[in-house]
């Protein structure tokens, strides 16, 4: 029973981290309905700047997250303004361009981030990094619960965003019906570049909260990516609190799927719940709130 | 239209094909200043881009490292010619190992090939060279099957097959550690593969219960399901081959578990390098593991490498370095001793290989099935006070193995 | 047919074959496999993702089933793997079907995601299914031939096979149907085409000969693991790279984009050092944002150019 | 049995009732006409009768046959065309190939559906556009080729989606003069119109909905007059 309860807590714990890293990619999916394989390099950015600010300054990551966010928002708009935006006004034959455009993008970050850093496996040990408190013989780490809260909390006020202001309805009537929002309006394109910026500033946010429990190098984004496309699809795509639900469902599936069947076989459970999600629950499972 | 784009497509081609015909003049190298001396031309594959590039950039440093040596001691000329290394990444993938490996044997016209870090691009370097009857001396791939083969022109020194890297470990395990019952976790790569089936043979020969045995998928954030699954089997023994940092993950998530076992081994990779004990923090302590070289091993050479290596790059080497390093010493050995530079006469000069270096003495043998592969000397280490000490053979012990190891709880 | 529409093919078939003739160092000959090589994977892509709209991110899947038949065959019943050339593509054809049963019902980023799981999942399983395919260790042969010449040829004649089912399909009733599906499948449909079925005529000759070219790369590369044959990045997503570079719905599109990709791939490695890939990634972009259509379609919009107009708005809607 | 036959069929999004409950048959030759204001169940009739969505319950049959539950192109190939309110070109085809496609459903060579193809283009007269992209057509030549490639599917029963709208007075003139032809060539129009001077002028019966409920039928003259079509029209202007 406490080995169940052990996995189920990490699989909790997990599913916040990846949660967090996933809604930025469901905001920007939802807004763009485009397949951002840039993502996890923008996690992988946003580590790196919250790396140097621990080396040089010595600020906590929880700290150096505040300056993260901020420089990958602006990354981010940069992106989408000179770069995604471009191709929407093109005509081409297949619209996934846009997705190998974001191939491009993660090319090139990670590059970049390897002539920079080289590519040497750095991390940042913390007085926290592995502290824990047990609950019964159950062992909870103390940073992932953190994380986790601070995943929920930005969830939160992501949602009051989008629900309260004005920008934010912007975005969400651009994520509903780009040409309806137009006509009443809406600068479309301004609207996606404040959205992209703020789903980076979301991954850097996800890369901060994750550094002191992981590590990090160059190539470390494509782990990111495919996490947050599974849970995006699971939490059905623009949805803030589907991304929470989603991101919960694969951390808990990875656990089980690691404890009961095979550690080998974990990313295959979730991958096989992406797909039957796909399938039976094209909206994944913010379609179910609405019937 | 048709015809125009279809024209236009020969063209493009055509122009391809010039471009590639244009490098063909090997002119993209500029050619050295002191190219007026004759050279025997080195090529070295090394995964300089990509996933691996970080082991690939130490390999490259420590190879011109121990040129430069070679060179000062006048090492470097050979039979009136200079030895010249021709470096191509291989960008972590098997195609591009493939090109450079044709690239260098058939338009550098290199003498001998050398590097390989990944096992999977050493294969296909390894296929290449034999197939073209050129000498190939891995630096580091250690796939056991490559020099099973019976292949004459593949030759391994500095690195042990996968299944070999634990022959330290079993003298100490008969001797001292005496386990009921051991856990083996692994990465499901080539080298994690290998290396376990090699550990769970000799278990099953012994009668060592194994009582966990699972392989992973490397860069995992969360391991402590399989850790608390593995640990309500309670081992006496936990043997784990892991990346660099997966290994330092595990390390802290079994703190954090509160796992106990009487000793943690390592099967070499990640659990000897300064990232691990960097990222594990004080969860690295007692955590032991086989491998092939630290910088404090006997041999001659080792600790200068070792301070050399970290005063000029500012990073601290791992025995990747220490490979690489060792392997520049057998090339000029081996070309120093050849009486031509024909493939054969460099295959026999390797073959009559009896070197000193860095990673002990290297001989090219035919053993238990392998061809031309060294026989490896193994260690067994031990993180001590955030030190690596080698504990076992006994005669090169710089430290004594704590054994059992104190529980997480009872540690300050 | 008219005489003309016979040249172009006609000089290329000449110029490919005596090509290694004139390169007869083997460096450049395996360039021009390897060129040949990614012409077939991408044909057989942009069969399904050019002209049929239905965008592949798994079509890794197809070309490692091919190469682990070839590979599996030599493993296990210790015969050559030539034999999986034959092999190969049946199975990758077989499997296609329950994919494609299982992907078609989706659309879009959707479609493409359920593929790039599915790719994914061939990978993991391949990866620890260790009794059967021996995991990541892989599996090694020796070449067969010691000269380029023999693989040179083989491949031509895959790839001329690949450009002949590639002709053949898209200047038929099928091709009109493909590309109608893929400019709306909606009016496709009621236009009395059967979507779906339509879909797997254009998925299964790609899945065919994603396979038969896997097949041919464990021939030639004469080793393989799951890592490599299934890999997201440097198979499924690079194939649509070179498609795009060259040219989507273009029948040259992806000999052009293949050899752009390759040659490209080697002078950037032999001259930019450890910066190659940054090159190659600054690349993709430019191509992307300004020939959006590839190098061979931005040739034919440019002809174009002098009377296009902005399309009409389409019809507000009543909903 | 009549021609066509739509038997109380009822259409759930949601919580939302689209279609609800409506029934009426369609004869053989006659036009026959379906008004409502906007969002009032028109348009998703017609995406019942093809089944780009499955009804929620009720039947429709064709010629005696029951067809809901058929996929689309299996209603297609029986004999019911279609158009779209908001129109669907295959962008990148010429308009010629866009016909073609449509052509390719009785045929399987190239030159015959391109014979068919051209035939049908001459009669919408649109051939003098055949070759030119259909992304670049105006509005009024996209409605006209969206007509043309049903057609060339050779339909028994046509279903016309506001072939009117958008078009200036000129372009009514031509439209319905295009769907008078395609009645005298014997062919069964269904047709949804929001131009009234359209549908009066050419249907036999018609049919008007609002709120997805059936409020009137009768001749053109008799829902002109009808007090319910004329509370919906004006509150529709208010709205």
């Amino acid at each position: 029973m406490s080995l169940f309860g052990q996995t189920v807590i990490c699989g909790i714990l997990l599913g916040g981290m990846y949660a967090l890293i996933a809604i930025g990619m469901t905001l920007i999916m939802g807004v763009m309905k485009i397949i951002n394989l840039a993502h996890g390099a923008l996690v992988m950015v946003g580590m790196y700047i919250t790396y140097v600010c621990y080396k040089s300054w010595g600020l906590d990551p929880y700290i150096g997250m505040l300056i993260a966010m901020p420089a990958l928002f602006l990354i981010g708009c940069l992106i989408q303004r000179y770069m995604i935006n471009r191709l929407v006004e093109v005509d081409s034959i297949l619209p996934e361009n846009q997705v190998l455009l974001t191939v491009g993008i993660m090319l090139v970050l990670t590059e970049l981030a390897r002539l920079i850093f080289k590519s040497d496996y750095r991390s940042v040990t913390t007085g926290y990094s592995s502290s824990t408190f047990f609950v019964g013989d159950m062992s909870i780490s103390i940073p992932m619960t953190v994380g986790f809260f601070i995943a929920m909390a930005f969830t939160y006020l992501l949602h009051l965003f989008l629900t309260r202001t004005d920008l934010g309805r912007s975005i969400r009537a651009t994520a509903q019906d780009r040409n309806a929002a137009i006509y009443m309006g809406v600068n479309a394109p301004r609207v996606t570049v404040i959205t992209f910026g703020i789903g980076s500033a979301l991954a850097a946010a996800g890369g901060s909260l994750l550094l002191p429990l992981f590590y990090l190098w160059p190539d470390i984004g494509h782990l990111f990516t495919a996490k947050a496309f599974i849970i995006t699809i699971l939490g059905g795509m623009g949805s803030t609190m589907g991304a929470i639900f989603g991101g919960l469902t694969l951390g808990i599936a990875e656990s089980l799927g690691a404890t009961y069947i095979s550690m080998g076989y974990k990313d295959v459970v979730g991958l096989v719940i992406f797909l039957l999600v796909l399938l039976f629950l094209p909206g994944g499972f913010k379609s179910l709130t609405k019937r | 239209m048709k015809k125009t784009l279809s024209i236009s497509a020969v063209a493009l081609m055509l122009i391809g094909a010039l471009i590639i015909a244009g490098c063909g003049g090997g002119k993209q190298q500029a050619p050295k200043t002191e190219a007026k001396k004759e050279t025997v031309k080195v090529g070295v594959i090394l995964p300089l881009t990509g996933s691996e590039a970080m082991f690939g950039a130490m390999e490259k440093n420590s190879m011109e490292m121990a040129y430069e040596e070679l060179k000062a001691a006048g090492k470097t000329t050979v039979g009136g010619k200079e030895i010249e290394l021709k470096f191509e990444d291989d960008q972590s993938k098997q195609d591009a190992a493939k090109a450079a490996a044709e690239k260098l044997i058939n338009q550098d016209k290199v003498a001998m090939l050398s590097g390989g870090y990944s096992s999977a691009n050493t294969n296909v370097i390894a296929g290449t060279a034999q197939s073209k009857g050129i000498p190939f001396l891995i630096v580091t791939g250690s796939a056991d099957k490559i020099t099973q083969q019976g292949w004459q022109w593949i030759f391994r020194g500095t690195a042990a097959p996968a299944s070999k890297y634990t022959g330290a470990l079993w003298d100490l395990i008969d001797k001292v550690i005496k386990p009921k019952s051991v856990a083996i976790i692994y990465e499901n790569t080539d080298f994690g593969t290998s290396s376990a089936e090699g550990f769970r043979k000799v278990c099953k020969e012994k009668g060592i219960n194994i009582v966990f045995d699972q392989a992973y998928e490397k860069g995992a954030i969360d391991f402590k399901p399989m850790l608390a699954n593995m640990k309500k089997t309670n081992p006496d023994v936990v043997f784990a081959v892991s990346y660099v940092m997966d290994a330092s993950l595990i390390a802290k998530q079994m703190k954090e578990l509160d796992f106990n076992t009487k000793l943690f081994i390592g099967g070499a990779a990640g659990y000897t390098m300064p990232e691990f004990k960097e990222n594990a923090g004080d969860a690295s302590e007692y955590v032991a593991s086989t491998t092939l070289w630290i910088p404090n091993v006997a041999w001659k050479g080792a600790a200068d490498y070792f301070k050399k290596y970290k005063e000029k790059y500012g990073k601290e080497p791992d025995y990747h370095g220490a490979q690489a390093y060792a392997t520049m010493y057998i090339i000029a050995d081996a070309l120093g001793r050849a009486k031509d530079f024909t493939p054969a006469g460099i295959q026999k000069a390797l073959k009559e290989t009896d070197l000193m270096t860095i990673m002990g003495p290297i001989k090219f043998e035919d053993w238990e099935g392998y061809t031309n592969q060294d026989k490896p000397t193994t260690y067994v280490v031990q993180w001590q006070k955030g030190k690596l000490e080698v504990v076992w053979p006994e005669e090169a012990a710089s430290a004594k193995l704590v054994f059992p190891v104190p529980n997480w709880k009872e540690r300050k | 047919m008219t005489a003309k529409s016979w040249l172009t093919p006609t000089i290329i078939a000449v110029v490919a074959l005596v090509l290694p003739f004139l390169l007869r160092d083997p460096y450049p000959q395996h360039i021009l496999i390897m060129i040949l090589i990614w012409a077939t994977l991408g044909t057989a892509w942009n069969l399904l993702g050019g002209y049929a709209g239905q965008v592949s991110f798994g079509h890794a899947a197809f070309f490692g089933l091919g190469a682990y038949s070839a590979g599996l065959l030599f493993l296990h019943l210790k015969i050559s793997t030539w034999w999986g050339m034959l092999l190969g593509p049946f199975v990758a054809t077989a499997v296609a079907v329950p994919i494609g049963l299982i992907c078609f019902r989706l659309r879009g980023p959707y479609f493409a995601l359920a593929t790039l799981a599915l790719g994914e999942i061939f990978r993991l399983v391949f990866t620890n299914w260790v009794k059967f395919t021996h995991g990541a260790q892989g599996i090694l042969i020796l070449s067969t031939f010691p000269t380029k010449l023999p693989y040179y040829y083989i491949a031509l004649a895959i790839w001329g096979l690949a450009m002949f089912t590639l002709n053949r399909l898209i200047n038929s009733k099928l091709g009109y149907y493909f590309v109608s599906i893929r400019e709306d499948q909606d009016a496709a449909e009621s236009l009395g085409i059967p979507t779906t079925r339509y879909k797997m005529y254009a998925f299964l000759p790609s899945a065919f000969l994603a396979g038969l070219t896997g097949a041919f790369y464990m021939n030639y590369i004469a080793f393989i693991d799951p890592h490599v044959v299934f890999s997201l990045g440097d198979i499924s997503v690079m194939v649509i790279l070179v498609v795009m570079m060259g040219g989507v719905a273009n029948p040259w599109g992806a000999p052009v984009g293949a050899a752009i990709y390759i040659a490209l791939n080697e002078i950037f490695r032999a001259w930019l050092g450890s910066a190659n890939v940054l090159a190659f990634g600054i690349l993709v972009c430019l191509v992307i944002l300004f020939l959006p259509n590839g190098v061979m379609g931005e040739l034919g919009q440019i002809r174009r150019t002098a009377f296009r107009q902005k399309p009409a708005a389409a019809g507000g809607g009543q909903k | 049995m009549s021609f066509f036959e739509v038997k109380n069929i009822v259409k759930n999004f949601g919580g939302l009732t689209a279609v609800n409950n409506v029934s009426f048959t369609v004869e053989k030759g006659e036009i026959f006409g379906l008004i409502g204001p906007n969002g009032s169940g028109k348009t998703t009739i017609f995406n019942l009768i093809n089944r780009f969505y499955p009804l929620t319950s009720g039947e429709i049959y064709f010629q005696g046959q029951r067809i809901d539950g058929l996929p689309t192109h299996k209603i297609c190939e029986l004999g019911i065309g279609r158009t779209f309110q908001v129109v669907k070109p295959l962008r990148r085809m010429t308009v010629l190939e866009n016909v073609m496609a449509g052509a390719f459903l009785h045929t399987g060579s190239i030159a015959r559906a391109r014979a068919k193809a051209l035939e049908v283009l001459d009669f919408c007269a649109l051939a003098h556009r055949k070759d030119v992209e259909a992304k670049s057509l105006t509005i009024a030549d996209r409605k006209r080729l969206e007509i043309a490639r049903a057609l060339a599917t050779e339909p028994k029963l046509l279903l016309l989606d506001e072939t009117a709208a958008g078009l200036n007075p000129k372009e009514q003139e031509e439209a319905i003069a295009i769907i008078q032809k395609i009645r005298d060539a014997g062919i069964t129009i269904i047709i949804v119109e929001h131009v009234m001077k359209v549908i009066m002028g050419i249907s036999n019966r018609i049919l008007a909905i609002n709120f997805g409920r059936e409020i009137a039928r009768g001749t053109p003259r008799e829902i002109a007059n009808h007090p319910e079509v004329i509370k919906a029209y004006l509150g529709d202007a208010y709205a």
